[in-house]
Order: structure tokens, then C-alpha cells, then sequence
């Protein structure tokens, strides 16, 4: 399959969603479209107004924080829960004795947890990236935790028999061996880093995406809502192409569907 | 003589700014008072009243526009912080019933059995709701309160029939009036309404801060309550529809006929001269021992939440 | 040719033991609760600079007795001996190729020849010029780049082999490692070792099904009884003169009677271990 | 290590966290024990309450709501996941197309959803549920989706020679290849799923542990946010026992660590 | 002896072809770019009920062949065709032995054995039934609970042959299915295979490296050149008569004289090979 296609196909997915949307709000076909227009806005608006903010250019500004936050979650995040991960992994002494806590922190629930951050990291953008932290953490934690122990037998024993100190293993055998893993975490963890910034705004802060959001929900300025997100979610996926791009580098010695050339 | 200006740089935190609630706030904001008055004011908007005043306490804000209530409550935690303007007399919530229930439901007496929309459990709404009931003869728990958020949710859970009562503050309210989908039973927003549930005035939104920073920094918050009174009298003075035109069009609820009707609807609450009264205290210490069981017999020591200095000073100049 | 009496090693004055597997016993715990007896005690010892290959029918506990010796697996009774001190964890003065695949796919050829060399220090230009070396001396000079899905079954345990050889191990065991390969490669590979194994004092166990081979390139033959419960139940010192020829030696008359005395010996166990293979 | 051994120590570090926090919050060490106290409350208070919860009998009916929640949650979410993850995974075309739409979603703050999903759920337990959907679906789905592609080629090309059809390989070498990777995102999801029911209740609701926190949030009853937390928590660690006892029925063949009997 | 033409099977009148390699040519996409040319124009027939041995060295692509014919691989050029047909997709009719270990970890043998019966509608307790009637002829009646790990890698093999086996396929491939197994075992799975293979009209594609193996089981031994771009060099007719005792075969003139004649022609391509692998 080519990629124009591939990319005509993924457009005229969108393209259905909008003409759905469309129609719901301005025709009664799915129900009172005044009703619809209250909670759901129209597409016409949402660009436009997406226009507008970038037009006006303050949009920048609450990107550019929203973005610092999200990219600073995920890189703490990902980075904590791949060492901690291994850490666990290889002291299973440790990971037995810390394991119903890892599970009762996952367990929180974050927006309970805002004020505390806040308390300690003020209403700056720390308290933001905490909150990501919390989210994504956790995430590459247990698929990394998971992707070490799955370390084909022979492949370690190997290692170790070639004199591999726990270092090198860990280098040499753990890390490129629990990849795949990880990216797999990684690729869920982006949406969550994202969702923890934003939540973090929204529940408060003077700037960033979340709140623009939070600002636009208190007055039923369901259009700014939702041109929030999909100025959100425009923005996920260039982080998430960033880690394919990425992931299909270090992963090149993986076998691909077995066929030969033409 | 005018004292040299302790601190520049005031970070103030507020839950839901675009609610008319925080109106005051807003045009300071928007109409320069606070740069007129030499400050630099950030503004963090929380999730809710109390997340603004956790932040207060620890410390990631000076100050707080939030409700007077707070400063009662944080008497009995120790903590010390005080008003030092009221921004709005009256709480501007009001109490409706969905339609179709409104010839069964006249007044709070009618609440028993039913399911009472409110923003949050334990947030200021589902705290007058129980109070109105408590007033018509009835206990608080009568009546199931169900936490509805802020937003388009109270509104649909009004409109989906999930709830028959709501008990919540404008722009919600002004939203569910405009679609005739209620019929107010108690109106906070006005005088008359106010009077007729707590038998007098009943202070509302007021500027808090810690009673040590406005010890440590008096010009500051001279120059800050400065910029609210400035506020409260511009109010006072314009039109709803310059009010309207003073405020981002973001804040329009997506329609400025309905945001001009809700400014109208609510105008009157909003404070007079800035000053809480010693009245309206007492009804709100009332209302807090009636409603929860731990403050029954606690000791509030009102003259400590409020200081009226840097209102009145204001006022004289 | 000479039958050894079992254990006759412990005659005094003779070389240092590389390895010595004294009394050793293996049992599994079984998934669904139980154990099989995989190899019951077995006293084996192989000298410094002695080459021994371990022959036995198919499942007797070949690969678990080479677990034992490399630390890998833990006796259930006896103890190992590496030069002789007790080994606990790893054996770390040994070489082993695996019987199964275990290169580490995501490193190229070269880089899994090198990396035994890399991790003990040598700068990784070394390394790799040394490993390119010896993936030339398996015969893969042009495949250093290719990742190991991307060889053949025979390329990829030569890349194996390349991997232990090169770092140079004073013990090397070795688990079928010329078992995907051709006669012909074989005999190249089997030379190769022999040179090394020759130039350096070395200790080899050498696993094989291939009794030409085994008695064509050791100096003891070791003969496990079919499993459960497998025992060394013979052990030949193959008199043939070193150094040896192993592509004509097949024609010497040594070879040939050492051979048919074995493989006697051998045919039974193997009719036996079928046989018992059947029963529950 | 023993059982016995293994739990001791477990209990220790939980006995030197709440001893931490009891110095804390009732000497100077630490900072102001008033503010500690404010935002902390105590681990006296907080064991009281809990008492006075469990003895009082109430907290069992808003319990039984959050079990339920998040059970739903779990269940759904996890069963969504792995059934569209297996379905991507087939279906590469399918997957190329939607993948944008998929990563995007996923970046959706579920905050935001809230008041949507309350529109078309009612305030009832399913809107909640739905929440916790948003959380755990993209979790397992992103883990089931990338475990199919990990099977071993040999073996897939070995069942596919011994004549399996599509339907065959799923459950005869997809699913059981695919289950640690499952049940590492099931190990997360765990927590997330209540996550999500508590944030649901949190946001707007009548019953259940989210209602409690809130309430007890909404008028500084911090004493009420902790316990709540640490009911929660436990309840957490219960539900990720059973999962993990499932688990490890379920991977009984896979080789453990190489040791042989004593 | 006779030494075929190559593709000599194109007369008229020929038994019907079960598998068809007509101008099959294949090239691998290297990961660095650039492209490899395993395997150039190979032209070979195998028809039913004809047992075809192939040989070559290490590397050559004898798998890839295998792959080609099992429609796992899409050859560059020319088609596969089976009983006649193009093949496209799998090759349903055919059964495959692999050359390294593809057993479901997750199943014990006996599920591995019977998963084979299970997928074809069989019922789950005649499948074990026969499954397990199978792994007693594999030697493995007392491991039918053992999950692959729990097994040697004979054992392992014998699984897979055992898999292969019981679903009785028309085609059958097999890529070096005693490499693991010691001599004795290996006979008696020769022996197995061969009563299954005459009692029943299958073709056999046979992948080994022992050529006295070859000679002893197959029609037709086949030989590849070294690669890249291996080709088929010969094609020798065994002429030993059947019914066949494979342990006593060797003793045949007949045998020695096509061994010979094999093995010379091999050997020089192997050197080839060896001396290939040098160059980039
Ligand atoms: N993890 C295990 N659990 C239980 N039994 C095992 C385990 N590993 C090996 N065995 C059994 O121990 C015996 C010896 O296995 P081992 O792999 O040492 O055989 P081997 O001599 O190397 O055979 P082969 O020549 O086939 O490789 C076999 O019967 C095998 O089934
Ligand atoms: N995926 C691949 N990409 C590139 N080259 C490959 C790939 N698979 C195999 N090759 C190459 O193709 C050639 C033939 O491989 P094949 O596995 O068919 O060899 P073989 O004859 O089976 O060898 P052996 O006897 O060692 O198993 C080898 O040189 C190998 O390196
Ligand atoms: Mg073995
Ligand atoms: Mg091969």
C-alpha cells in the first residue's frame, strides 16, 4: 500500500468524523441540533477558532508551556520508570518487598494528588510535570519491569557466560532485549504525559492548554473546549511520530514479515 | 504619607474565574486597576474554591478571591487568615426545580426523597441547599445530593432529568433559565432572596489572605483592596451590556444576550462598600453550626476574620 | 585403546583438573509438582589441556551436565570443582557455545564476536578488528553485518563459535557445534579447534552424536547411559597420535577398532533409552 | 526468602512511612506540623476515621459502588483492548489508517470527557465507567497490540504450516504469546481502572470512595481524603493479587529462573 | 548410479509433480540497504511419491528453498507450483519440519503433538489419543507433560517430527530433522519415516547434511552449490532398491560407489563455499 493512499485513507476517516459532526449539529437528524451545538459546538466554529488563536498568536504561548510540561513528563517519567523498572527486575528481593506499594501508588487517584503537588512544587509548571510524572511512570514501570524478566534463557546465559558483569548485561542484553517493551510503553505514555499536563492545568494554573480548556468549560464555551483539544491532540501526534521514528531506528535488527525482494 | 511598596509581584489564585461569582476580579483585571495601582498580579485559576485555598496555605499564592466561609473554617483548623474586602454581599446561588416537577415542588419543604444537582458534595451550593431545608423543617440528609461539576454538565443533568433540584450559581443557572428548563424556588442573587433564607445579608466572595502577609506587606494590600474596591464601584456604576463589553468574548457563554441577562440577574449581589458586616457573619457562623455536626459547639471569633482597615482607607481617598 | 576404569583420574601426580565434577546429581522439579532424575552422580574429571568428548544417547543429560560445570545450573548433590576450587555462581574461566541459538539478535554478526572482547576491556576497535578476523576464519569474512535472523542455521552457530573462541577461555565446553554443519565444514571447523586448542593449554568438553568425530578429535571419550538416572558408563582414551589429520585419520586402524568398541558399548545404551523413553 | 521473612519486611516499610508521617506531622521536623497537619492530616486521625467508616457500615455501600465501577471498568476496558489490539494487529491496513485517530484519542484529557460522558451516560455508574474505559482500553490495547507482533516468527510460521486458519492462530499462538504482555498492562490498568471510577465520582456523583474524597476534600477534611485514599489503595493491592494469581496460572509453562531441586 | 540431467523430469508421461520449482530465484533486501542473492534459477521436480535428499553447504540456501516451496517466502522470480497449481499463499497440502526450534512454548508435547488433529476437527480426546500414540513413537512416551523447555533439544526435535508426522501431509519437508539426535536414534526415526513414507504416496523434500543419510533414505539426492547464487549442480538417482534397511545399507557396494561419486562432487563445492564466505 502506498503512502498517498495510506494518507487519503487516514483523511477520509477524518473527513467522515466532521461531516458527522456537521450534520449532528446542524441538521435534526441526531437529535435537537441546538442541543447538540451546546455540548459538541460545530466544526466550522472549532476551525475557526483554532484560526483565530493561531492568527492571534497567544495560542503559542499555551502551547509552548503545555508542550515544555508534557515533553518534561514523559522524559522524567519514562526515564524514571525504565531505571526503577530495571532496578526491580534485577533485586527481586527489593521489587517483592516494594511491590503492593507500587501497585497501591498507581492506585491513586491523580486529581486527588494536584493539591499536594502544588504544595510542594507551587502552581508553577512543576506541579504540571509532577502530575505527567505520576501518570507515565507507572506505565513504563510494569512494561519494563515485564520486558526484563521476558530475556530469552538462552540469550542470558549466553551473555553471562561471555563475562558480562550485571552492567553490561544490563546494557547488552536487558536494555535492547525489554526495547520493544518499552516502546510500546512509550507510545501509551505520550497520551498520558499530554493528559497529566493538562489535567494539571485545569485544575490549576495561569497558562498552557489545560487552561484555555478549564477557561472555556466554566462559561460554556464548548468551541474553545474543543479546539483545545484538537490543538491537543495535533500536537500528540507529532510527539508520538517523533517516537516511531525513533523506536524503528534501535529496533532495525528485528526480523520483518518474511518475504523477499522483487 | 505613602509607604514604600513591599512587594510588586502578587500571585492570586481563584476557583473558576470566568464565573460572574469572581466578576469583580475580572474587571480589575481587564480595566487596569491593578496596574494602575503599581501591581503586577498573576492570576491562577484552580479547580474549585478549595484547591485556591490549599494553594493559599501552602504557600504557592498570596492571596485568594474566594468565599468568606474559608476564613471561618481555617479559624478552627489554626490557621489565620483574614478577609480584607468583600466582593460579593449575597452568595448568588440559586435554588430551582426542573419544570415539569414545579407544581409538586414549591419550596424546600417539597426536597424530601429528591435528588439535589449541586457543583461538588460539600462546595457552598450543597451547603445552602441543606440549609434551606434544614430552615423548612427538614434534615440534611433527606434529600440525595449529587455533585454535578460546574460546567455543561449541571446543565445536562438538568436537562436529562437526572436530578430534580439544582442547586447552583450562575452562568448555569442563567442557562437553564434562558431554555425554561427550571423554576427558581430560592434566588440568592438578590436582596429579597437572601434575606428570605439567612434573615439578613450573607457575605460571599471576599480577598483572603494570611493574616502575615497582610501584616508584612500593609501596601501591597492597600494597593491590592484598592484595585477591588475600584472594581465594585465601576460595577456598580456601568450597564450590564459595558460590562459585558469589558470582559473577553470568551466569557459569553457562546450567546452575549444570555450573558447579559445573567450580569443583570446578578448585579445586585455584588458588594456595596467592600465591607463585610458583622450581620452577615453571624449568619454564615450560623449556617456552618447548623449544618456541620463539628462546629456545633465550636468558639468563631468573627472581628478575626475580616479586617476592615484597608477598605475603609480605600474608601477615603 | 584403552578402557579407563571409571574415575581412574585420581591417581596423584596427575595435571591439575580443569574441571571436576565430583558426585554430581541433577534433578528437575517438574511443572505439575514431582522431579525427574536427569543424571545421578557422576564423577568426571578433565585435566588441563584434555579434550574430552561426551557422547550418549539423545536426552541422557549431555547439556545438563555442561550446564553443571559452567555454574549455570546448580547440582541437586556433589560439587563442582574449576581448577580445583568449588565453584559458586559462575563459572567465569569458561568458554561455551550453546547448543541452541543464542546470539543476541540485536547486535550484527560482528558485534556479537566482539562484544566477549568488549566487555572484558579491549578497546572496540580491537575487538572488532579481531572479530572480523575470526568471522573470516568460520568462513563468514562478507556476513559480519548481517543480523542473526538473517543467517543461515550452520552461519549463525559459526558466528557462536567465533564468539566463545575468541575470547580465548582456559575451559571450553561445547554442545553440538558442528552439529548444522556439512561434512566438509566440519572437518575445517574441527581442525581449527584442534589448532587452537593445541597452541594453548586447554581444557575441552565436547559434546557430539558424531562418534567419528569424537573419537577423531579428543583424547578421552566419555559415555553417558540413556536417562532418567544417566551415569558415565564408559570412559576410552583414544591412543591415536597427536598432532592428527582429522580428514585422513579415519583411515588409521586405531580409529577404526576404537570405533567399533564403542559404538558396541553405545548401540545398547541408545536401544535401552528408546525403550525407556516409552514407559511412563 | 520465606514467606514469613517477605511480609515482615513489607510491614516494615509501611511502619517506617507512617512513622515518618507521624513525626511529621506532630513535631517541627519537617517544617510547620500545623500546615503538615492541613494538608497530611495524621496517621491517628486517619486509622480513627477508617474505624469509624467500617464500624459505622456506610463506607461499605460506597465501596460496593467503586468495586463495581471499577470492575466494569476493568473488564470492559481490558476486554476492548485486547480484542481491538489483536483486530489492529491482524489487520495492518486497518491499523496504518486509524493508528493517527487511535494516538490521539488517547491523548484526550479525561477530565474533559467527563461532562460528555455525562451527557450521554447519565450520572449514574456508567458514566464513570467509561472513564475508567478511557484509561485501561488504551493501556491494554497499546500492550496487546505490540505483544501479537512480538511472536516468535519460527513459531508462527510452524502454526501456520500445521494448517491453523486465522481464527486458530489467534487462540493457539496469539493470545498465548501476547498474555505477559496482557497481563503487564492488566497490572496497570488495575490501578487505572480505579483511577478512573474514582475520578468519574469525583467529578460528579452520588456515591461511592470518589464521592467521599471530594466531600471530604470540599471542606478540608483532609482526615476524610487520606482514609479514603488508603481504602482505596488496599482495595487495589486485593484486586491486583488476584490478577497476579491468574497470571500465574496462566504462564505456568514458561521456564523460571534455571535451577534444579534441592 | 545414474547422474540425472539437471531438470531431466520434463519427459511426458511422468508421475504427477507434487512440488515444482520452476525458475525460482531468490533475493533477500539486506537491513543496510543492498540486496542478497541467495538462491539463482533453480529448476526442480519432485514428484509423487519420491523421496528427494538435498545437500549442499552450510549457507547455501537450502532452507530458503524450503521456505519458497512452503509458499513461507515469495520467491524474486519463477513459480512454485504444487500438484500442478501455482502457489500462491501457503502451502496447505504440505507439512514442515523446521530447522530450528518452533515448538509453541505454551503447549506440553502432547498438546504440541495433537494441536495438529485439533485444528482439523478432530476431537480433542482422539487427537491426545493418537498424539500420544505418537510420542511413543518418537521415543517420548514418558514426556508427554513436558513443556518444550523442560526438554533436550533431541527431544524437542523428536516433538516436532512427531507434529509434522501425525498429520499425514501429502508433502512433506524437512529441514535437517535428525541434526540433534545420536546415530542410533537417528536410524530408527529413518527407519519410521521411511515405513510411513512407503505405506502412503508422499513426496519427500529432505534437507540434510549427512550424505551416507541421503543416499540411504532418498530417491534422488540433489545438490546445491555453494551461495550466493547457489544453483542445483547435481542430480544423482540412488539406485538401491527398496524396502530398505538403513542400518545395514551402508554395506551395500552400490551405496559406497554413489557415496563416493556424491561426496567428491560436494566436497569441491563446499571449499568453494568456504573460500566465498571470505570475500564481501
Ligand atoms: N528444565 C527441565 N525440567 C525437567 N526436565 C528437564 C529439564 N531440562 C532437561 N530436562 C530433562 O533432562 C534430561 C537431560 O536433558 P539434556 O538437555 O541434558 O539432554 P542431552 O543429553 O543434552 O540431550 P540432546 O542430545 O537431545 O541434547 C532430558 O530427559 C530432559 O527431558
Ligand atoms: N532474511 C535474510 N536476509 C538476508 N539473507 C538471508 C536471510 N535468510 C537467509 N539469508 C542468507 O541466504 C543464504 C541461504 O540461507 P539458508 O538458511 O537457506 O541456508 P541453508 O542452506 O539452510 O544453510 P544451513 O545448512 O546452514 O542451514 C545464507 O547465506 C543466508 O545468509
Ligand atoms: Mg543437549
Ligand atoms: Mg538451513
Amino acid at each position: 500500500m502506498s503512502r498517498t493512499f495510506l494518507l487519503l485513507l487516514q483523511v477520509l476517516v477524518a473527513v467522515v468524523i466532521v461531516l458527522l459532526w456537521h450534520v449532528a449539529s446542524s441538521t435534526g437528524l441526531f437529535g435537537d441540533p441546538k442541543t447538540i451545538r451546546f455540548f459538541f459546538s460545530t466544526p466550522v466554529d472549532v476551525v475557526t477558532r483554532i484560526g483565530t488563536w493561531f492568527a492571534g498568536g497567544t495560542i503559542w504561548y499555551h502551547l509552548g508551556i503545555t508542550l515544555l510540561e508534557s515533553a518534561l513528563a514523559f522524559g522524567l517519567g519514562s526515564v524514571g520508570g525504565v531505571v526503577i523498572g530495571f532496578w526491580f527486575a534485577r533485586r527481586p528481593m527489593l521489587a517483592a518487598v516494594f511491590d503492593p506499594y507500587v501497585k497501591a501508588a498507581n492506585a491513586l487517584p491523580r486529581v486527588v494528588l494536584a493539591p499536594i503537588f502544588a504544595l510542594w512544587l507551587g502552581l508553577g509548571i512543576w506541579s504540571k510535570v509532577a502530575l505527567g510524572i505520576t501518570l507515565v511512570f507507572f506505565i513504563v514501570f510494569f512494561n519494563v519491569y515485564q520486558g526484563v524478566k521476558e530475556v530469552s534463557p538462552a540469550v542470558l546465559a549466553n551473555a553471562r557466560m561471555l563475562g558480562m558483569n550485571e552492567r553490561q548485561l544490563l546494557r547488552h542484553v536487558y536494555l535492547p532485549s525489554a526495547l520493544s517493551w518499552m516502546f510500546s510503553s512509550l507510545h501509551t505514555s505520550v497520551g498520558f504525559a499530554v493528559v497529566g499536563a493538562v489535567v494539571g492545568e485545569y485544575l490549576g494554573s495561569s497558562a498552557g492548554l489545560g487552561y484555555l480548556i478549564h477557561q472555556a468549560e466554566g462559561v460554556f464555551d464548548v468551541t474553545g473546549v474543543f479546539a483545545g483539544m484538537f490543538v491537543l491532540m495535533a500536537f500528540v501526534i507529532l510527539i508520538d511520530w517523533i517516537v516511531t521514528k525513533v523506536e524503528n531506528r534501535l529496533l532495525i535488527w528485528r526480523p520483518r514479515p518474511a518475504t523477499a525482494a522483487g | 504619607p505613602v509607604q514604600a511598596q513591599e512587594k510588586k509581584d502578587v500571585s492570586l489564585a481563584v476557583g473558576g474565574k470566568p464565573l460572574l461569582y469572581y466578576l469583580p476580579l475580572t474587571i480589575a483585571e481587564r480595566k487596569g486597576f491593578f496596574k494602575e495601582e503599581g501591581l503586577n498580579v498573576e492570576i491562577n485559576d484552580l479547580g474549585g474554591g478549595s484547591k485556591a485555598l490549599q494553594a493559599l496555605i501552602g504557600g504557592s499564592v498570596d492571596v485568594v478571591t474566594g468565599a468568606y466561609e474559608h476564613t471561618l473554617r481555617m479559624q478552627q483548623k489554626g490557621q489565620d487568615i483574614r478577609a480584607v474586602a468583600e466582593l460579593g454581599r449575597f452568595p448568588a446561588i440559586v435554588i430551582g426545580v426542573r419544570k415539569d416537577l414545579a407544581d409538586k415542588v414549591k419550596s424546600a419543604k417539597d426536597f424530601k426523597g429528591l435528588k439535589i444537582g449541586v457543583t461538588a458534595p460539600g462546595s457552598s451550593t450543597a451547603m445552602m441547599a441543606q440549609y434551606a431545608m434544614v430552615k423548612a423543617g427538614l434534615a440534611p440528609s433527606d434529600a440525595s445530593i449529587i455533585g454535578v461539576g460546574g460546567g455543561a454538565s449541571a446543565v445536562a443533568a438538568v436537562k436529562q432529568g437526572q436530578v430534580d433540584v439544582i442547586s447552583h450559581l450562575d452562568p448555569v443557572i442563567a442557562k437553564l433559565e434562558a431554555d425554561k428548563d427550571i423554576v427558581t424556588l430560592i434566588d440568592t442573587r438578590t436582596e429579597q432572596g437572601t434575606k428570605d433564607l439567612f434573615g439578613g445579608s450573607n457575605p460571599a466572595a471576599v480577598v483572603y489572605a494570611k493574616t502575615d502577609f497582610i501584616e508584612k506587606n500593609p501596601e501591597t494590600t492597600q494597593r491590592l483592596v484598592n484595585a477591588f474596591v475600584k472594581a465594585l464601584n465601576w460595577i456598580r456604576t456601568a450597564s450590564p451590556e459595558e460590562i459585558a463589553a469589558a470582559v473577553p468574548d470568551e466569557y459569553h457563554l457562546g450567546d452575549k444576550g444570555l450573558y447579559v441577562a445573567a450580569v443583570k440577574s446578578s448585579k445586585e449581589s455584588y458588594s456595596r462598600d467592600a465591607i463585610v458586616q458583622k450581620a452577615g457573619m453571624e449568619s454564615v457562623v450560623g449556617m456552618l453550626k447548623t449544618l456541620e455536626p463539628e462546629f456545633a459547639n465550636a468558639q468563631f471569633d468573627t472581628a478575626k476574620t475580616f479586617d476592615p482597615r484597608f477598605v475603609e482607607k480605600a474608601q477615603k481617598r | 585403546m584403552v578402557r579407563l576404569a571409571l574415575v581412574s583420574q585420581d591417581a596423584p601426580g596427575a595435571r591439575e583438573r580443569a574441571v571436576m565434577l565430583d558426585g554430581v546429581r541433577i534433578t528437575f522439579d517438574l511443572a505439575g509438582g514431582g522431579t525427574y532424575e536427569a543424571v545421578d552422580t557422576v564423577h568426571l574429571a578433565v585435566e588441563e589441556h584434555e579434550f574430552v568428548a561426551i557422547v550418549g544417547p539423545t536426552g541422557c543429560g549431555k547439556s545438563t551436565l555442561l550446564n553443571a560445570a559452567a555454574g549455570l545450573l546448580k547440582p541437586s548433590a556433589g560439587t563442582v570443582r574449576i581448577f580445583g576450587e568449588p565453584l559458586s555462581g559462575l563459572n567465569r574461566r569458561a568458554g561455551y557455545l550453546f547448543q541452541q541459538d543464542s546470539l543476541m539478535p540485536w547486535k550484527t554478526a560482528l558485534e556479537n564476536v566482539a562484544i566477549g572482547l568488549e566487555v572484558a576491556g579491549t578497546p572496540a576497535r580491537e575487538a572488532r578488528d579481531r572479530a572480523r578476523d575470526w568471522l573470516g576464519r568460520v568462513g563468514l569474512g562478507a556476513f559480519c553485518e548481517r543480523y542473526p535472523h538473517m543467517l543461515s542455521g550452520g552461519q549463525r552457530k559459526r558466528v557462536g563459535l567465533a564468539q566463545v573462541l575468541i575470547r580465548d577461555p582456559k575451559i571450553l565446553f561445547m554442545d553440538e557445534p558442528f552439529g548444522p554443519l556439512d561434512a566438509q565444514t566440519r572437518l575445517i571447523m574441527g581442525d581449527l579447534l584442534l589448532s587452537l586448542w593445541s597452541t594453548d593449554k586447554k581444557a575441552v568438553m565436547f559434546v557430539t552424536h558424531d562418534l567419528e568425530e569424537a573419537i577423531a578429535l579428543a583424547d578421552r571419550v566419555v559415555i553417558m547411559s540413556a536417562g532418567p538416572a544417566a551415569r558415565i558408563i564408559g570412559d576410552y582414551r583414544i591412543p591415536l597420535a597427536r598432532p592428527r589429520d582429522i580428514a585422513e585419520i579415519k583411515l588409521d586402524p586405531q580409529f577404526h577398532e576404537a570405533h567399533r568398541e564403542i559404538w558396541h558399548a553405545l548401540k545398547e545404551e541408545v536401544l535401552k533409552g528408546y525403550r525407556q523413553g516409552d514407559r511412563s
